[in-house]
């Protein structure tokens, strides 16, 4: 009886890369349903070219190259679909299958794959025919939300991704089940609910100083804007803002792998869809922002590599130093365990 | 409760010379030579080196290299034992000196279930410890080795005095399982030096020096979170005592003696009925629905402990010491040695044969690894032979606990590809002169700390 | 060493982007169009072959320690000269291709060809190097600008005559953009390198 | 020229009119010595310290002694050999005092001399007609936008080679292909930053 | 004196010599095409003018500001377009405007109420090849020809003029010339 | 004319003074920034490939024209340059170099499918990985793998796995440097002489009985081959034949008579 022999551990669980691509896919269905619901055919008609050339790309490319036709785990499916999302309903059907096969075959395969991709398939083939054809891809119209049940049904999406953001709730629940990691969406919400109270507090402050107050009073009391919300917050929280924090930041293989890189990107992403955002609009903002992000993702790897287990941080060697000083008599019962 | 036995002797005993890390023993018995239960059939002169016991009666048929649960083949002593309970004679020794103790420990075999002999953690040399520490957070021993919960509380606690005797430390602790109700009612209250002890939970920073003084006793029983691994030595000490192990130190080094509920288990023997360790209890997983425990004679082979069970149907894999971080075995006939723990079995459909796929940096090995490496990169730079890189980024740290090959989608055997990093940094340091490869290698930095 | 070798080993082995990768910021700023392809090539052409002469011809007297400053002052001041002869003389060419001139002086290939080889070898060789050089910078940058032309533009147009058009009609504006530049010439790199992997496995 | 604020100056060289991206200056060693991430910093920071120099000097040259002499069609000449001498200056303080960066940087710095980088900047100095602390803003700035760009590149590239890319674009090819994102990156976000 | 002082003084003198003779060389092709610059960019500057507005065949009156150049010449600021009898018929102009890359000059031409721009045309500039530089071919140029002033933007901003694909900056820039440049020549006018 | 003459006075002035003054830094720089350099290593480091692939043992190309100047080592020691490059380092350096014969690696095993597997391997790709679990899968403990560890240590891509699960080389790509046999832990791959055409495919030193439990086309040590070779150029130690390949006449009879097939002949 011959046996096998692996390394350990024996034992793993059953989440693979496939249950994740299908889960994505899942997660999205509810809104590709209302997108078509709401668009109609041309909507249905974009999420199939695109799907079906990102597919056939990749089944393309994998003969070609003789590796492993691996259509079967999803990816591709999940690329083309996600892309079809951020294309406008009314562009011409060539569109999506040029998108498509850009986004596998030169966001995917030139890079290496799965996996080896530096900058995220969509966002590339995204950029590239959004620069491209500027004309076809320009959104009918930017929304923003003016109440709350613009969550609910985005007023005047432009979009398919921005027709309800309550819809995107299944990239919370992929969170929840730790299919994707929380810190980048986390740290990526925060700033881009951070920065418009940011704005709004600077340029209160600005105003008193242009108006010459010196009244300390005053000034602190523009501390109190943060219970205020900007104005900018509106046009930030849209659907598409919601599908880049939960679909397309959070493609692993375009995110730091550290912890501390990982909520540094979700800064740095939610920083860089703001500024855009501010200056022009955060439909676009929140893909070239995030683009650009994915070109700094390496960099930030490599300086969060985390130190040796047991290294004392900075602040425990402040605190650690403190505590030598004063005298073991009055110490608090914390430190007795050292 | 009764401990549970093999019903019959097996066709053969194989008994490996080396059970431990160190030297391995010589062999004192040769071809066709006859031995009694609890003999001393192998032993060394080295100080790091443990003796080793024949666990029956029986003619020695051969002395030759055989499989080892650890994978590769060790030097044996292989037995084919008589039904007889013919042994040498037991002489309990209660009142050792101290300074004897460390030397019957060596003596009696014991040996700890990560491999180190117990007498060179108690009285490592050059080294003073202050505190013993016993890990029973597995709970796999009532029932098995011990009859009853009663007798597990009084006989561990008993075994702890002994071995902070030995070690002449002045504080002791036994750690338990914090979901582990059984083991926990069973200390509840248990009373040492007319005081009567709680069983504190090891939570937030409060680490063992608090509860000393909270409960004003130099021994006390804690609970705390369970933890695997192969190499979790330094992280339990630093867990339980706020002691931080550097790498390439061990506990004994800042003071501390971790020991195992086995070896205190086979010192309170030894001690109190002269029987030196050729005895254990082993768990087995896959024969029936539930978890077995059994008394195995040490060199009882795997293929006799799955018989006993009726074991029938195929098997795919068998796993010596659980399927966490244990060796899967290319054959039935490896014995059950002083470190075997646990014997999984797995049908051929429950193996696993991902095949594994680049790495999608999901970063779940980085949010599950206990000591914070970053075990994909860790992974591809072992592959790639990168093995510099690798211990830039501190792959000695790891404790091989697996968890990160346990939850990677990808399927990337990362824990294979660390060890085999780490094999190669060895290998390419061994023959570095001291003072070049101090800083390189696993040396001791720990000295003042 | 016979001439014509040395010419087309300027053209295949020795080409100045796919061999030595060398003068990459012309090659990418100018190959917009064909046509800024032809006029950026023939000026580093007359460049690239009187610098190499000179500093052939003088290699004997230039000090190794100041060698670098002299070869520059020698490819600036050819340099200049064409730029104002042009511009004095023929202002047609050089309204269409005064912007790129002062970058030949800083075209790496010049310099590297002086240092590699004009040092090296007699005024002969180096001549036929600097043609073979220029040949090979002409063949590539036209390719290149006629892949980011067509597909930028929709048509290839050069000196007012149109050349190919593209039946399809909106053109892909980021061809012409510098990330088009960097696109095409990390495509071609690939199929260069495929084939010379390709040749070597078979025993080339 | 139309006054400019050193603020956008500074803005334009850094991300607009990045050196390496946009305006495809000093590519060679911009494919040439990104390989990891230290003598790419290296390297930028050679770049800065050479285009500050260059520009200061150069404004100099050309306004104190070319333009009061009607001497501008020497401007060419005159740039490229004090930039020449700035570099070989910076080699031979690199070399000396920090060997290893010497050794990784290898050819490429001497071929600063002839990294058009440099020359571009001293060049749109003067085509943009910049005052003398607008001309350092520029030449600091085109710098760092450099360098910038250099440590993106790097961070990716020494990320990549961790990953299987297909043989026959490993390498430069692939470098290029990542360039063309960082440009699509480049050219598509600041050009909405009204500065 | 020591060898290595005298191989000093040889480098330093070859790398002098060189510098010498380059200047040479230089100066001596300095000299005369300069002079066929200036003539070039008179004769070009007149050309553009007549084809802006060819009703005044070439009768072009200077306006003179108030302050000089270089040489101490007074500087244009625009021409007026007479016709054979004397009467202004139109302006026209060259105006200096940033580009998307550096600064381009910009011919225009407008009638002499200000109501109507005659024509457009680009003296110099440096905007990308294929890109920016298409401000120079006519399909951007006839946009402009007797088009009312008031149209003059862009059609993104209700303007007649369409700007040139992924070249707003340089559009732009040439409207902003025509504009600044009228405005100015109006006041100045009247 | 006069203009024409101040022009150039000026301009020659102008550049001549620049000229000198960077002429002059330079020099001053070039002296107080000495770095005493070796020219000759510089010229070594020119006619080296430029790889920087470490086949010959140091870091890079740059270090090993060091060496060669420094240390003496061999100027034959840069396997991808080959004897080209050895020559025209032998002629800066002033040495003679004779060519010598083409080598390549050669697989000393044919287990592959002959052989038993003791177990099912699951895991990552690797011979050393193999062996650190179980001393590796093949019944035979001295045979080859077949995991490919000598194939991913090639960095020419000269190697490959074939369909017997054994590696070959493409010897159009191969470079001898030796990195593969270097790389393998049960040193199955050593360098055979193009010349050398008859050996033994085996590294088995296991009794007769135990190899044929485990592999078909093992060495069992029968000495058949010893007893018919009539050059007397193979010998049987420790039960595995071996060939003097100074003797071998390529004449096949050991290829024939062997029972096991386990002598070849190319
Ligand atoms: C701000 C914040 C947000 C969190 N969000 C989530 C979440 O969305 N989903 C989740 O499963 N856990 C969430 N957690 C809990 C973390 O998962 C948990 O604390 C973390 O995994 C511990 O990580 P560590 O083991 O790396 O320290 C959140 C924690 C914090 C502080
Ligand atoms: C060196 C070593 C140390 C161990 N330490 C512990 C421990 O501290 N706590 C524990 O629960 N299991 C520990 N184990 C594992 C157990 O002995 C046993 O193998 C494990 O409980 C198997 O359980 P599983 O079902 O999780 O695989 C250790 C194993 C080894 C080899
Ligand atoms: C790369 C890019 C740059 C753009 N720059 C500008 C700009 O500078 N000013 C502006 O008003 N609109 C700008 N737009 C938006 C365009 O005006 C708008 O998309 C228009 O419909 C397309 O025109 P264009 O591509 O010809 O500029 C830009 C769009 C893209 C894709
Ligand atoms: C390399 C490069 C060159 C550019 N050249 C021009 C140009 O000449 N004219 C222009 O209007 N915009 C230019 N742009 C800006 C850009 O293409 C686009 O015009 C603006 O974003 C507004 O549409 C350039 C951008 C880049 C990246
Ligand atoms: S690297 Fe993996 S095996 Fe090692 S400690 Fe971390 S999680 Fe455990
Ligand atoms: S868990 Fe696996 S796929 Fe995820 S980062 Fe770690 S190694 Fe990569
Ligand atoms: S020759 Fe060696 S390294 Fe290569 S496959 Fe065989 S055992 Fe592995
Ligand atoms: S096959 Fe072996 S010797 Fe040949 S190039 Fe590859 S590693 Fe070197
Ligand atoms: S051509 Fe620009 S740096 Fe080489």
């Amino acid at each position: 009886m011959t046996y096998t022999l692996s390394a350990p551990p024996h034992k793993k669980t059953r989440l693979d890369f496939k249950t994740l691509n299908i889960s994505k896919i899942i997660a999205l269905l509810p809104l590709c349903l209302a997108a078509i619901y709401f668009f109609g055919i041309p909507a249905l008609g974009i999420i199939i070219a695109s799907v079906v050339a990102a597919v056939a790309t990749e089944f393309g490319i994998q003969t070609i190259t003789k590796k492993k036709v691996t259509i079967a785990d999803g990816h591709a499916a999940l690329v083309g679909l996600m892309l079809a999302l951020l294309i406008p309903t009314d562009a011409p059907l060539w569109i999506p299958v040029v998108g498509g096969f850009f986004a596998i075959a030169v966001g995917k395969h030139v890079f290496g794959g799965v996996g080896s991709y530096i900058f995220n398939p969509v966002l590339v083939s995204w950029v590239f025919i959004r620069s491209a054809w500027s004309a076809y891809m320009t959104p009918a119209s930017i929304p923003h939300v003016g109440q709350f049940s613009d969550l609910l049904l985005e007023n005047g999406a432009g979009l398919m991704v921005g027709v309800s953001p309550i819809l995107l709730i299944g990239g919370l629940y992929l969170i929840y089940k730790r299919y994707v990691d929380w810190r980048v969406p986390v740290a990526f919400f925060a700033t881009m609910v951070a920065l418009p109270q940011i704005m709004l507090f600077i340029s209160g402050v600005t105003a008193l100083i242009h108006e010459g107050v010196l009244n300390p009073l005053m000034y602190m009391s523009q501390l109190f804007t943060f219970l205020d919300m900007s104005p900018e917050l509106p046009y930030a929280m849209i659907g598409a803002t919601f599908f880049g924090i939960l679909f397309i930041a959070t493609d692993t293989p375009t995110s730091p792998v550290t912890k501390k890189g990982r909520i540094v990107y979700g800064i740095v992403c939610g920083v860089l869809v703001f500024i855009y955002g501010y200056f022009s609009n955060y439909v676009d903002g929140v893909f070239y922002g995030i683009f650009l992000a994915n070109c700094v993702g390496s960099y930030i790897e490599i300086n969060t590599m985390p130190a040796s287990f047991g290294t004392m941080s900075l602040p425990e060697k402040i605190y650690r130093n403190i505590m030598d000083k004063i005298p073991s008599s009055l110490k608090f019962e914390v430190i007795e365990n050292e | 409760m009764e401990i549970k036995t093999l019903d019959k002797l097996p066709e053969k005993i194989i008994i490996p010379l080396r059970q431990h890390r160190g030297a391995v023993c010589e062999p004192l018995v040769k071809k066709g030579d006859r031995v009694l239960i609890g003999q001393k059939i192998g032993e060394s002169k080295e100080y790091y080196s443990s003796a080793v016991h024949s666990s029956v009666c029986g003619e020695v048929i051969a002395v030759e290299e055989s499989a080892h649960p650890d994978g590769n083949k060790a030097m044996s002593v292989v037995i084919q034992p008589e039904d007889s309970n013919e042994s040498v004679p037991f002489t309990p020794c209660k009142d050792l000196k101290p300074e004897k103790l460390a030397e019957f420990i060596k003596e009696s075999g014991i040996v700890e279930h990560y491999g180190v002999p117990t007498h060179t953690v108690l009285k490592p040399k050059g080294k003073k410890i202050d505190t013993v520490l016993i890990n029973a957070t597995s709970s796999e021993w009532i029932g098995g080795t011990f009859k009853t919960p009663k007798e597990y509380a009084s006989q561990v606690m008993d075994a702890l005095k002994l071995l902070m005797k030995a070690a002449g430390a002045k504080k002791g602790a036994i750690v338990l399982r914090d979901d582990d109700k059984e083991s926990i009612d069973a200390f509840e209250g248990i009373e040492v030096d007319k005081k009567k002890l709680r069983v504190a939970p090891l939570v937030g920073s409060r680490k063992v020096g608090y509860y000393y003084r909270e409960q004003n006793s130099d021994i006390v029983v804690l609970s705390q979170k369970r933890i695997y691994g192969k190499r979790i030595l330094n992280f339990f000490t630093y867990n339980v005592t706020g002691r931080k192990v550097k790498i390439g130190c061990d506990p004994t080094d800042v003071g501390v003696a971790v020991c195992g509920i086995k070896s205190a288990k086979a010192l309170y023997d030894a001690v109190n009925e002269g029987k030196p360790f050729f005895d254990t209890v082993v768990s087995v997983e896959g024969v029936s629905d539930k978890m077995e425990y059994i008394s195995v004679k040490i060199g009882t082979p795997f293929k006799d402990v799955i018989d006993h069970y009726g074991h029938t149907g195929d098997i795919g894999k068998i796993i010596a010491n659980g399927v966490r971080s244990g060796v899967a075995q290319y054959t039935d006939q490896v014995p059950v040695t002083k470190g075997t723990t646990r014997i999984s079995l797995q049908k051929p459909e429950e193996v696993i044969r991902d095949e594994s796929m680049e790495c999608i940096h999901c970063a779940r090995c980085v949010d599950v690894c206990p000591v914070e490496l970053i075990p994909a990169r860790l992974a591809v730079m072992a592959d790639q032979g990168r093995f510099d890189e690798c211990r830039q980024i501190h792959v000695e740290n790891c404790i091989e606990c697996g968890d990160c090959a346990a939850v990677c989608p990808s399927k990337i055997y990362i824990l294979q590809l660390i060890r085999y990093a780490k094999d190669a940094i060895e290998m390419a340091y061994s023959d570095m002169p001291a003072k070049e490869s101090s800083n390189l290698k696993l040396g001791c930095g720990c000295g003042g700390e | 060493m016979d001439p014509l070798s040395e010419y087309i080993r300027g053209i295949t082995r020795d080409n100045p982007i796919f061999g030595l990768v060398l003068g990459l910021c012309p090659t990418l700023a100018v190959t917009t169009s064909v046509e800024n392809a032809i006029g950026m090539s023939a000026g580093t052409a007359f460049v690239l072959v009187c610098s190499n002469i000179f500093v052939s011809a003088l290699r004997k007297q230039i000090p190794s320690a100041v060698r670098l400053p002299i070869f520059i002052i020698i490819i600036a001041t050819f340099v200049s000269i064409v730029k104002m002869i042009m511009q004095a003389y023929f202002p047609p060419m050089y309204a269409a291709l005064g912007v790129f001139i002062p970058l030949i002086v800083v075209n790496c290939i010049i310099i590297g060809r002086a240092e590699a080889y004009a040092n090296k070898n007699n005024v002969f060789y180096s001549f036929i190097d600097g043609l073979g050089t220029s040949t090979g910078f002409l063949l590539v940058l036209m390719l290149i600008g006629g892949i980011r032309e067509l597909l930028g533009t929709g048509q290839i147009v050069t000196f007012d005559h149109t050349l190919i058009t593209l039946p399809i009609n909106p053109s892909v504006t980021t061809m012409i953009l510098p990330p088009g530049a960097f696109l095409t010439i990390g495509s071609l790199m690939a199929i260069v390198n495929y084939q010379r992997a390709k040749k070597r496995a078979k025993g080339g | 020229m139309v006054e400019k604020a050193l603020f956008a100056i500074f803005m334009d060289g850094i991300f607009i009119k990045n050196f390496l991206l946009i305006q495809f200056l000093g590519l060679c060693s911009f494919v040439g010595v990104t390989k990891d991430v230290k003598s790419a910093a290296g390297m930028s920071g050679a770049v800065v310290f050479v285009m500050a120099l260059a520009s200061t000097v150069s404004y100099m040259i050309y306004n104190y002694i070319l333009v009061p002499t009607k001497m501008e069609f020497l401007d060419l000449i005159s740039f490229i050999v004090v930039i020449a001498a700035l570099v070989q200056l910076v080699e031979f303080v690199v070399r000396k005092n920090i060997p290893s960066l010497y050794r990784s940087l290898g050819i490429y710095l001497p071929l600063i001399t002839t990294n058009c980088a440099v020359l571009g900047v001293v060049l749109l100095n003067v085509s943009s007609e910049y005052n003398f602390i607008q001309s350092v803003v520029f030449g600091i700035s085109a710098g760092l936008g450099y360098t910038v760009v250099m440590l993106m590149m790097s961070g990716i590239r020494e990320r990549s080679t961790f990953v299987n890319v297909p043989s026959s674009i490993r390498g430069l090819p692939q470098a290029f292909f990542i360039a063309t994102m960082l440009s699509m990156a480049f050219v598509n976000y600041f050009w909405v930053i009204p500065i | 004196m020591s060898d290595s002082n005298k191989d000093t003084i040889v480098v330093i003198g070859k790398l002098v010599l060189i510098s010498v003779v380059a200047a040479l060389l230089l100066g001596i092709t300095y000299v005369p095409t300069s002079e066929q610059l200036k003539i070039n960019e008179a004769n070009s500057k007149k050309v553009i003018l007549g084809e802006l507005i060819p009703e005044a065949s070439g009768n072009f009156e200077e306006v003179y500001g108030d302050t000089v150049d270089d040489d101490g010449n007074p500087v244009v600021l625009y021409y007026r377009a007479l016709d054979s009898s004397g009467n202004i018929i139109g302006y026209a102009f060259f105006q200096q405007q940033a580009g998307a890359q550096a600064p381009l000059v910009v011919a225009g031409g407008v009638d002499s109420t200000f109501s109507t721009v005659r024509g457009m045309d680009v003296l110099s500039h440096e905007e990308t090849p294929g890109l920016g530089a298409k401000i120079v071919e006519d399909a951007f140029r006839n946009q402009f020809i007797d088009i009312p002033v008031d149209s003059l933007s862009l059609s993104s901003s209700g303007g007649s003029i369409d700007a040139i694909t992924g070249a707003t900056i340089s559009s732009q820039a040439v409207i902003d010339a025509l504009n600044t440049k009228i405005t100015s020549i109006e006041g100045a006018e009247e | 004319m006069s203009e024409l003459v101040t022009l150039l006075i000026q301009a020659t002035a102008i550049l001549g003074a620049l000229g000198l003054a960077v002429g002059v830094m330079l020099i001053v720089a070039s002296k107080k920034f000495r770095v005493e350099t070796n020219p000759l290593v510089d010229e070594i480091v020119e006619v080296l490939p430029g790889a920087n692939c470490g086949a010959c043992g140091y870091a890079g190309c740059a270090d090993f024209a060091e060496r060669v100047v420094n240390e003496g080592a061999p100027i034959t020691g840069c396997p991808v340059g080959g004897f080209e490059v050895a020559k025209e380092i032998g002629g800066i350096l002033g040495q003679e170099v004779s060519e010598g014969e083409e080598q390549y690696p050669f697989v000393r095993c044919n287990g592959g499918l002959n052989c038993v597997d003791r177990f099912e391997y699951v895991g990552f790709e690797d011979c050393k990985a193999v062996m650190l679990l179980s001393d590796g899968e093949k019944g035979c403990n001295y045979g080859c793998m077949g995991r490919g560890t000598c194939v991913r240590a090639c960095p020419f891509e000269a190697l490959y796995i074939g369909d017997d699960r054994l590696p070959h080389v493409n010897k159009n790509l191969c470079t001898s440097c030796g990195l593969c046999i270097a790389s393998c832990p049960n040193d199955i791959l050593a360098f055979a002489k193009e010349s050398e055409k008859v050996h033994v495919l085996c590294m088995s030193h296991d009794k007769g009985k135990a190899v044929k439990e485990s592999c078909t086309v093992g060495c069992i040590g029968c000495k058949i081959c010893e007893k018919n070779c009539p050059e007397e150029a193979i010998t049987v130690t420790k039960f595995l034949a071996e060939i003097d390949q100074d003797k071998c006449t390529a004449c096949g009879i050991c290829v024939e008579k062997c029972p096991q097939n386990t002598i070849a002949i190319r």
